[in-house]
């Protein structure tokens, strides 16, 4: 008796593993479809935040097309060079990548506390729906100061101060430009992890119409065109631009500016070398005197 | 910098608002409800007072405290915790004891209501989600009845359904009408509720296509069912004011909140009630299915209102002419 | 998922960092929502849990040691029709001793008990982890992830006797005054009382995210 | 050798050793197996037919039985296993009768997944007790809200009504095909 | 007499009673006239004068650059003191020419070209019309001879003036029917002229009784019909006035020329009169100045550019606190954040609410009432879109319809809940073009 | 008429998700989005269709013709494994978009224990060839319900301000709870 449901048992379940070992092995002779393995690695590499910066509708459509080398390898933004890197090694590329990080920064310096606020909004308390009708704030071109940014970013790096203005955490942000999508009036832009003088208002009114409007406005006043040594700052259309391919930081044009509206910003944490490279290190610590007065 | 006096306000058309107002639909819901209620505290005594006193209470509470720690606005003076108060004593047996109404209260609202983003988010009827919950939970006390006060005569406790279902005792018309027979709280009498539901019905604050495709739907298979076996099926005035339609279709059913926002898909839910509801009774193991077939159709809505998304003005017809 | 980089079991000791985390950070039931089935099936007490727990147990240090043993002969294409078995082996021995010697919770457990074979938790390991690791790391897995769950399924179960029949392990717990809720030990209670120990779970690991941050 | 070979020949392989694994821990736990299931029917059969001491299996017309002895050899009842539908699934019970089908010695409820509190009562003793002595004869009824007067009757559960219709309406139909049968 | 009407719509207080029985009065030229160049849809018009010219009255002062555009003249004679940008009664900046009039009272018109619209020639009519910067008066201020120019397979075949004026508070036009029918008449036969159509319908509300009663005595029965169509908002909104008068539906995304029709406004018409008959550009207009705002509500005969400001002391100056103005009616109307925003072409009344009439405190969550499902003209389902919005799912709103929204506002006039529902669907609309415009990029 | 009850109760009085708690890991997963919880819903009930008369042939004629009833759930699950494999790269090659369509759901499919648990019950319950197939269909269609309705409301909860801490599983086990309570109101149909 037990020998023999021993034997039925090896035979009967040997006999079902074989049937279906078989039609297995048939089907996958059959039926076999070739598939990119490199897919599932790619997409293992990627941070998986499917914030569609790259252009794709998630991380696997991003690592399918990289798979199918239909897309460069620094297409992905957040995952920055490091992603760069691993990708090309997955791909075996040998092309050197050479991405250039990018961090967002907000252009606008009237908070509550510096702009004039003429009117009385009421409705949705978003940057997109206020803007509808103007906001709150004299200024057109000013932030609006509802935290559209915030809500957006999946990193958790852009976040409302108490003067109503979003500040970049410099060292959390990856560029994805989710932020710069979100905001109605073009305030944040990308720039570059070592651009570190910028001008911090996007105001293109007249001066007096900007005075009127913001304490910390670009009054086009043309005193940093004036002041600066480098060439690189210029006022276009009533506002300052730096110039960020003259690799040099206009220390004139910043210690000149009346409204301090052209200013150094702090270094990200790892890139403080290039930094210390890129600006004099006096002007700055001549900003840090001035910020903590 | 802080605002000039003369500051204009802003914002987007229309500059013009109806007067109607959520707190205004959800206080003509609860006065409605007071005749049938008033009639149920005469009817099942002074203890169905405390039941209500309790209930409230606990609604009240319960969304005070959720909403507190959630950080919300405070939606209290909006009415609705109160509506849900009131409604689920009005569905609860006479003699429920009132540990188990402030459990079924604060499971209303917690559960029922608060977990899915509190007013206008959720997905069942609050009240019935109390009432099905105090149903699993305490199965003795929910099958519980006493005789009323006017009363009709009839000697045992059940409701007229059950009397109907297992027993095969019919009640007569009048008494379902009028409310004199034994049953939950506040669903006996079908006539406050009618007369109740009236000024809702006139105000809009019902889509009135609900209750409406419920009583065609139950008349219709009531007739059909009691023409097939007259003697097992009792016909359809008697499912129309027996248990618990009246107040499920007209308070329950038609919530605003838990029912489909299109005309056709209103017809379709109501009419799934009502089928429902003949099925439940005259084939399930319980005598009363108002409530489950409401509570399983307001699982349906979002699929319902998917399903039954209106023609847009100018597309998908021709435009020859 | 294992993820070290939080790095807030640094032991230094990789194996008992393994065996942890199972509990919390990535706790079966409540983290990776596997082995849902048996979790709310089995749970209508706290005795039912364990039983249950310790079956899972033996099945998934076993066939995790097995997998891991014959991880590098096994083809990919026939790799979950082999893990099955090997797991459904196991599962037919629980069974058998089960009825052999604890008919009673056996008769409990019913056909929950065969179900462990197609519980994800076991299968998902033996994927994930048996299948690409030594025979000692995935022991300690096994371990761990199992305990995980066994600890949860005792706490579920524990929850809902307690409330459903005023006991603990068979303990009275709660007085004559309280009158059990009978929903607990429904499936309406079993849903509901595991939704609010998910968020529960989720809202202290959020107080202790913000804790951290500040 | 080829993956698909090797694909053959490992899960043949595993599925057989599986097998033999089986089958050995099977020959190992399946006296104990048989004989706690055998010690629970015994279990049954005796209290639902008290005085009895030894029973055989019966077949007729594809109907389970069992005829019950007491020490003397007589034949003192017969257990008869039923089932049927309830309120939520299936309701297995085991029903003693008198050797003449007449009347109810006892009833165990084997199994069931009735409403815990409710339906679930059916599973108590005092639910069960009410059946001894009842009466089978024309049919085993069910009162609610007062006490039975007949002696084919019992009380029904308060509350749980279906189920108590149900264990009522099991025994009848199994008892009539019993009958029918003999 | 049967009423024509459509699906949905609203019944709000009309307010009516507050200008509607004055007679228009002429609102007189201000010190400034701010004149922005662009007045209309399409690309704005090129100053075609520079600062300190001297100007007459009627002359060019912006200059088209395209088809789709409308010139702008000068209303007044005096003296062009910059040209900058100001705002605009839309919110924007917009380049403006501001004016500092004079009393010379120079004009130049055009030359007048007969009136009869039998014995003109429909070229001459359009030609006209263009020259004279007419545009839609009814608020949507598209060019005028774009739309009387329609593509050669789209024959129209009715042309329906539009007298509903449904908004509430305004009677600007309805003061013009009853003041003025003979030129409205006549205006719409000369469009009609220019379209070819064989019909032409005059719709007006029947809570304007008297102008029906004006125009039908003007008009020639056989070449002209007057209806009435129930009074409620928004009967006058284009594709809702052509199904209820001819019950068919203008496309998704269509216009009233693929069924067919064109609709244009009694102030519409009444400019293409003035300009075929007297030769007038289109510098001025009539405004209802209202609300309880203002102390003497009104009708008025405005220049062009003339500030909010001004009109208010025509109208008797503010009454009480004032809380908002409003362009427009308020259905529909915009807010404006100053008083020194100009009136412009398509400006039909100024509205000024006192501060305690605006109650909005927050709004509610939806609670699926559905009471704006049953008055979208549409047929969409605006609570569900608010929802979407709120919740910032954008690739819901495509679906559910977002871009056939009409903004008519009914639905957020009856929310219980006070939501804004048509901000709610405004911001939809830019964020799924502004993610269409990603995609194809 | 028996038939009719076997498929009355496996959709609804006893529903496999929500009464007997099997295929709540793809109930959770997948059931966000209406598209989805359709064709994974299908993809169960056409696996459940075919398991049910496979498995019934396997203890018919392997179980219990020969006499190894310890090797039931072996025997089961390797077959089941196997054939959702099989069905697997059988969609892949002949329909790309069947595969896209339900394809991804199919692995999912074998740790299902609704496909393995039927198996299991329909043995348990003696039915007949027809009766287990009946009862797949059933089970089949009683989970796509389930899970299309969840997804239903998960899509509208979607829009709405759940608490955080709620948000996802939690939520869903919360309403599946709710929808039991609804289910409630079926039980005794099949008592009749």
């Amino acid at each position: 008796m037990g020998i023999t449901i021993l034997f039925v048992s090896l035979a009967s379940m040997g006999g079902v593993g074989l049937i279906l070992a078989v039609i297995l092995a048939v089907a996958d002779k059959k039926l076999a479809v070739k598939e990119d393995p490199r897919v599932e690695k790619a997409l293992e590499m990627l941070p998986g935040a499917n914030c569609g910066a790259c252009g794709f509708a998630g991380c696997g459509a991003f690592a399918s097309a990289i798979a199918a080398g239909k897309v460069s390898v620094d297409g992905c933004k957040p995952g920055g060079i490091d992603v760069a890197r691993k990708l090309t090694e997955l791909l075996g590329l040998d092309e050197a990548v050479s991405v250039s990080p990018t961090v967002a920064r907000v252009f606008c310096s009237g908070g509550i506390k510096e702009t004039v606020m003429d009117k009385v909004y009421n409705g949705i308390r978003t940057c997109i729906s206020a803007n509808l009708i103007g906001g709150e704030k004299a200024c057109l071109y000013s932030c609006i100061g509802f935290g559209d940014c915030c809500e957006v970013c999946s990193f958790d790096a852009i976040h409302m101060d108490e003067n109503g203005l979003p500040v970049v955490d410099l060292n959390k942000c990856t560029g994805c430009g989710e932020c710069v999508k979100a905001c109605p009036r073009n305030i944040i832009g990308l720039t570059g992890y070592d651009e570190v003088v910028h001008v911090y208002c996007r105001s293109f009114d007249k001066g007096p119409v900007a005075k009127k409007a913001c304490k910390v406005g670009c009054i086009a006043c043309k005193l940093c065109e004036k002041d600066d040594e480098t060439g690189a700052v210029k006022v276009i259309d009533n506002l300052a631009v730096v110039d960020h391919e003259v690799n040099k930081a206009p220390v004139g044009s910043i210690r000149r500016c009346p409204t301090k509206v052209i200013r150094v910003s702090k270094p990200v944490s790892g890139y403080e070398d290039e930094f210390k490279e890129k600006i004099q290190l006096e002007a700055f610590e001549e900003k840090k005197a001035g910020t903590s007065k | 910098m802080a605002n000039e006096q003369n500051s204009l306000i802003l914002s987007t058309s229309p500059h013009i608002k109806s007067d109607e107002s959520v707190r205004k639909i959800m206080l003509s819901v609860n006065i409605t409800l007071v005749p049938a209620a008033a009639f149920s505290v005469y009817q099942f005594g002074l203890y169905t007072l405390l039941l209500y006193a309790v209930s409230i209470a606990t609604c009240l509470v319960s969304e005070y405290v959720v909403v507190r720690l959630r950080k919300r606005t405070f939606t209290l003076n909006d009415g609705s915790a109160l509506v849900t108060g009131i409604l689920l004593v009005m569905v609860l047996p006479p003699r429920f004891p009132a540990y188990g109404v402030v459990l079924g209260a604060f499971v209303s609202i917690v559960i029922g209501k608060q977990i899915f983003g509190g007013l206008g988010n959720n997905i069942f009827n609050p009240a019935l989600i109390g009432r099905a919950f105090l149903a699993a939970t305490y199965p003795v006390h929910i099958s519980q009845w006493i005789l009323p006060r006017m009363s009709a005569a009839a000697v045992s406790g059940a409701t007229p359904l059950a009397g109907m279902k297992f027993d095969g005792i019919v009640t007569p018309f009048s008494d379902l009408f009028f409310g004199t027979v034994s049953g939950s709280i506040g669903e006996t009498s079908a006539i406050l509720l009618i007369l109740g539901s009236l000024y809702l019905l006139m105000k809009k604050y019902i889509k009135w296509r609900i209750p409406a495709s419920i009583f065609v739907t139950v008349i219709v298979l009531g007739e059909i069912f009691h023409l097939i076996n007259p003697a097992k099926f009792p016909g359809p005035v008697f499912h129309l004011f027996a248990g618990g339609l009246m107040i499920g279709a007209l308070y329950m059913a038609a919530d605003m909140v838990t029912s489909p926002i299109t005309k056709k898909g209103c017809v379709i839910y109501g009419c799934a009630i009502g089928l429902l509801v003949i099925i439940i009774r005259l084939f399930g193991g319980l005598a009363e299915g108002v409530m489950y077939a409401i509570l399983f159709m307001n699982a349906f809505v979002p699929l319902i209102n998917r399903a039954t998304k209106p023609r847009i003005f100018g597309t998908g017809v021709n435009h020859e002419y | 998922m294992a993820d070290t980089k939080s790095g807030d079991i640094n032991t230094g000791n990789k194996s008992f960092s393994e065996f942890i985390k199972g509990f919390w950070k990535e706790n079966p039931v409540l983290v990776m929502l596997l082995g849902m089935c048996p979790t709310l099936a089995v749970t209508t007490s706290a005795i039912n849990g364990l039983t249950m727990g310790l079956a899972v147990v033996f099945v998934m240090t076993g066939s995790s040691v097995i997998v891991s043993l014959v991880r590098n002969i096994v083809p990919k294409q026939v790799r979950i029709a082999t893990f099955v078995v090997i797991i459904a082996t196991f599962v037919t021995m629980v069974d058998l001793f089960l009825k052999a010697f604890l008919l009673d919770l056996s008769k409990a457990l019913g056909p929950f008990i065969p179900l462990i074979v197609v519980n994800c938790i076991i299968l998902g390991r033996a994927e994930a982890f048996a299948s690409r690791n030594s025979v000692w790391l995935s022991l300690v897995d096994a371990l761990g992830v199992s305990f995980g769950f066994t600890v949860t399924l005792v706490f579920l179960g524990g929850i809902r006797e307690i409330l459903g029949m005023r006991t603990f392990f068979g303990m009275s717990v709660l007085g004559e005054g309280f009158e059990p809720w009978v929903i607990m030990l429904l499936p309406p209670g079993a849903f509901i009382t595991l939704g609010f120990m998910l968020g529960a779970k989720n809202l202290i690991d959020r107080k202790m995210k913000e804790r951290k941050k500040y | 050798m080829s993956t698909r070979v090797k694909m053959i020949l490992i899960l043949t392989l595993f599925a057989s050793i599986s097998g033999g694994v089986l089958s050995i821990v099977y020959l190992f736990s399946s006296p104990l197996i048989e004989a706690n299931l055998l010690e629970e029917l015994k279990k049954s059969i005796f209290l639902v037919v008290p005085n009895a001491k030894d029973y055989d299996e019966k077949v007729i017309d594809e109907i389970t039985y069992f005829e019950c002895r007491d020490e003397s050899g007589s034949t003192v009842g017969i257990a008869l296993p039923a089932r049927g539908n309830g309120y939520q699934g299936v309701i297995k019970l085991m029903v003693g009768l008198t050797p003449d089908l007449s009347r109810i010695t006892g009833i165990k409820v084997l199994e069931q997944i009735e409403t815990p509190g409710l339906g679930g009562r059916i599973g108590e003793d005092s639910f069960q007790n009410q059946f001894k002595g009842v009466q089978t004869e024309p049919a085993v009824e069910y009162v609610k809200n007062r006490e039975p007067e007949k002696d084919t009757e019992i009380q029904a559960i308060t509350g749980a009504t279906i189920s108590s219709r149900s264990i009522v309406s099991i025994i009848n139909k199994n008892i009539q095909m019993l009958k029918d049968a003999l | 007499m049967k009423l024509f009407s459509f699906q949905g719509g609203v019944h709000p207080a009309y307010r009516k009673e507050l200008s509607g029985q004055r007679e228009i009065k002429e609102a007189g030229i201000p010190e400034q006239l701010v004149i922005p160049l662009s007045q209309h849809i399409g690309a704005p018009c090129e100053p075609g004068v520079a600062a300190g010219d001297r100007i007459k009255e009627g002359q060019v002062i912006g200059k088209t650059v395209s088809f789709v555009s409308a010139p702008v003249h000068s209303p007044v004679s005096g003296k062009v003191k910059k040209i900058e940008k100001s705002f605009h009664p839309l919110g924007q900046k917009v380049l403006s020419v501001i004016i500092q009039p004079d009393d010379e009272g120079a004009r130049d018109y055009m030359k007048p070209l007969g009136k009869n619209a039998s014995e003109l020639d429909p070229k001459d009519i359009l030609t006209r019309i263009t020259d004279a910067g007419i545009v839609g008066m009814g608020g949507a201020t598209f060019p005028a001879h774009v739309k009387f120019s329609p593509p050669k397979d789209k024959p129209i075949d009715t042309l329906i003036i539009n007298g509903c004026e449904c908004e509430p508070y305004l009677t600007a036009d309805h003061r013009l029917m009853v003041e003025m029918p003979e030129y409205i008449i006549s205006g719409a036969k000369m469009i009609g002229k220019v379209l070819d159509v064989k019909e032409i319908v005059i719709a007006v509300e029947s809570n304007k009784p008297d102008a029906v009663e004006k125009l039908e005595k003007a008009g020639d029965e056989r070449d002209i019909l007057c209806v009435l169509t129930k009074t409620k908002y928004p009967q006058g909104a284009e594709k809702m006035l052509i199904k209820a008068v001819l019950n068919r539906e203008v496309p998704s995304g269509g216009l009233p020329m693929d069924v067919g029709v064109v609709v244009s406004n009694v102030g519409t018409a009444l400019a293409v009169c003035e300009s075929v008959r007297d030769g007038k550009p289109l510098i001025e207009r009539v405004v209802t100045v209202t609300g309880n705002g203002v102390k003497n509500p009104g009708n008025f005969f405005v220049k062009i550019g003339t500030p909010v400001k001004h009109l208010i002391e025509q109208a008797g100056g503010t009454a009480g606190n004032i809380g908002k103005c409003i362009m427009g009616g308020p259905m529909m109307g915009i807010a404006q954040a100053s008083l020194d925003v100009p009136v412009i072409k398509g400006t039909s009344g100024i509205l000024i609410m006192q501060e305690a009439d605006y109650m909005q405190e927050g709004y509610l969550p939806c609670i699926k009432c559905s009471f704006c499902v049953q008055v979208c003209p549409v047929n969409l389902l605006p609570s569900k879109l608010s929802v979407i919005a709120e919740a910032r799912r954008w690739d819901l709103a495509d679906s559910y319809g977002v871009n056939d929204c009409i903004e008519c506002g009914c639905c957020d006039y009856v929310c219980p809940g006070k939501r804004p529902i048509v901000q709610f669907i405004k911001t939809a609309k830019i964020k799924v073009r502004e993610i269409k415009e990603r995609e194809k990029k | 008429m028996e038939v009719i009850l076997i498929f009355i109760s496996a959709v609804l009085v006893n529903n496999f998700v929500l009464s007997y708690f099997l295929g709540i890991c793809p109930f959770i997963g997948v059931s966000d989005r209406i598209e989805s919880a359709v064709s994974m819903g299908f993809a169960v009930t056409f696996v459940l269709t075919l398991s049910a008369a496979i498995t019934w042939l396997i203890n018919r004629y392997i179980l219990i013709a020969l006499n190894v009833p310890f090797l039931e759930y072996v025997s089961y699950i390797i077959v089941i494994a196997s054939l959702v494999q099989f069905v697997e790269m059988f969609i892949r090659k002949t329909s790309k978009t069947l595969y896209d369509a339900l394809g991804i759901y199919l692995p999912l499919i074998t740790t299902n224990c609704a496909i393995l648990g039927l198996a299991l019950f329909g043995a348990l319950r003696d039915y007949s060839f027809i009766e287990n197939i009946v009862f797949g269909i059933g089970a089949g269609i009683g989970f796509t319900l389930a899970l299309v309705v969840m997804a239903g409301i998960r899509e509208e909860l979607d829009l709405a301000d759940v608490p955080e801490s709620l948000k996802g599983a939690a939520i869903t086990l919360i309403i599946a709870g709710l929808l039991a309570l609804a289910f409630m109101g079926f039980a005794g149909l099949i008592s009749a």
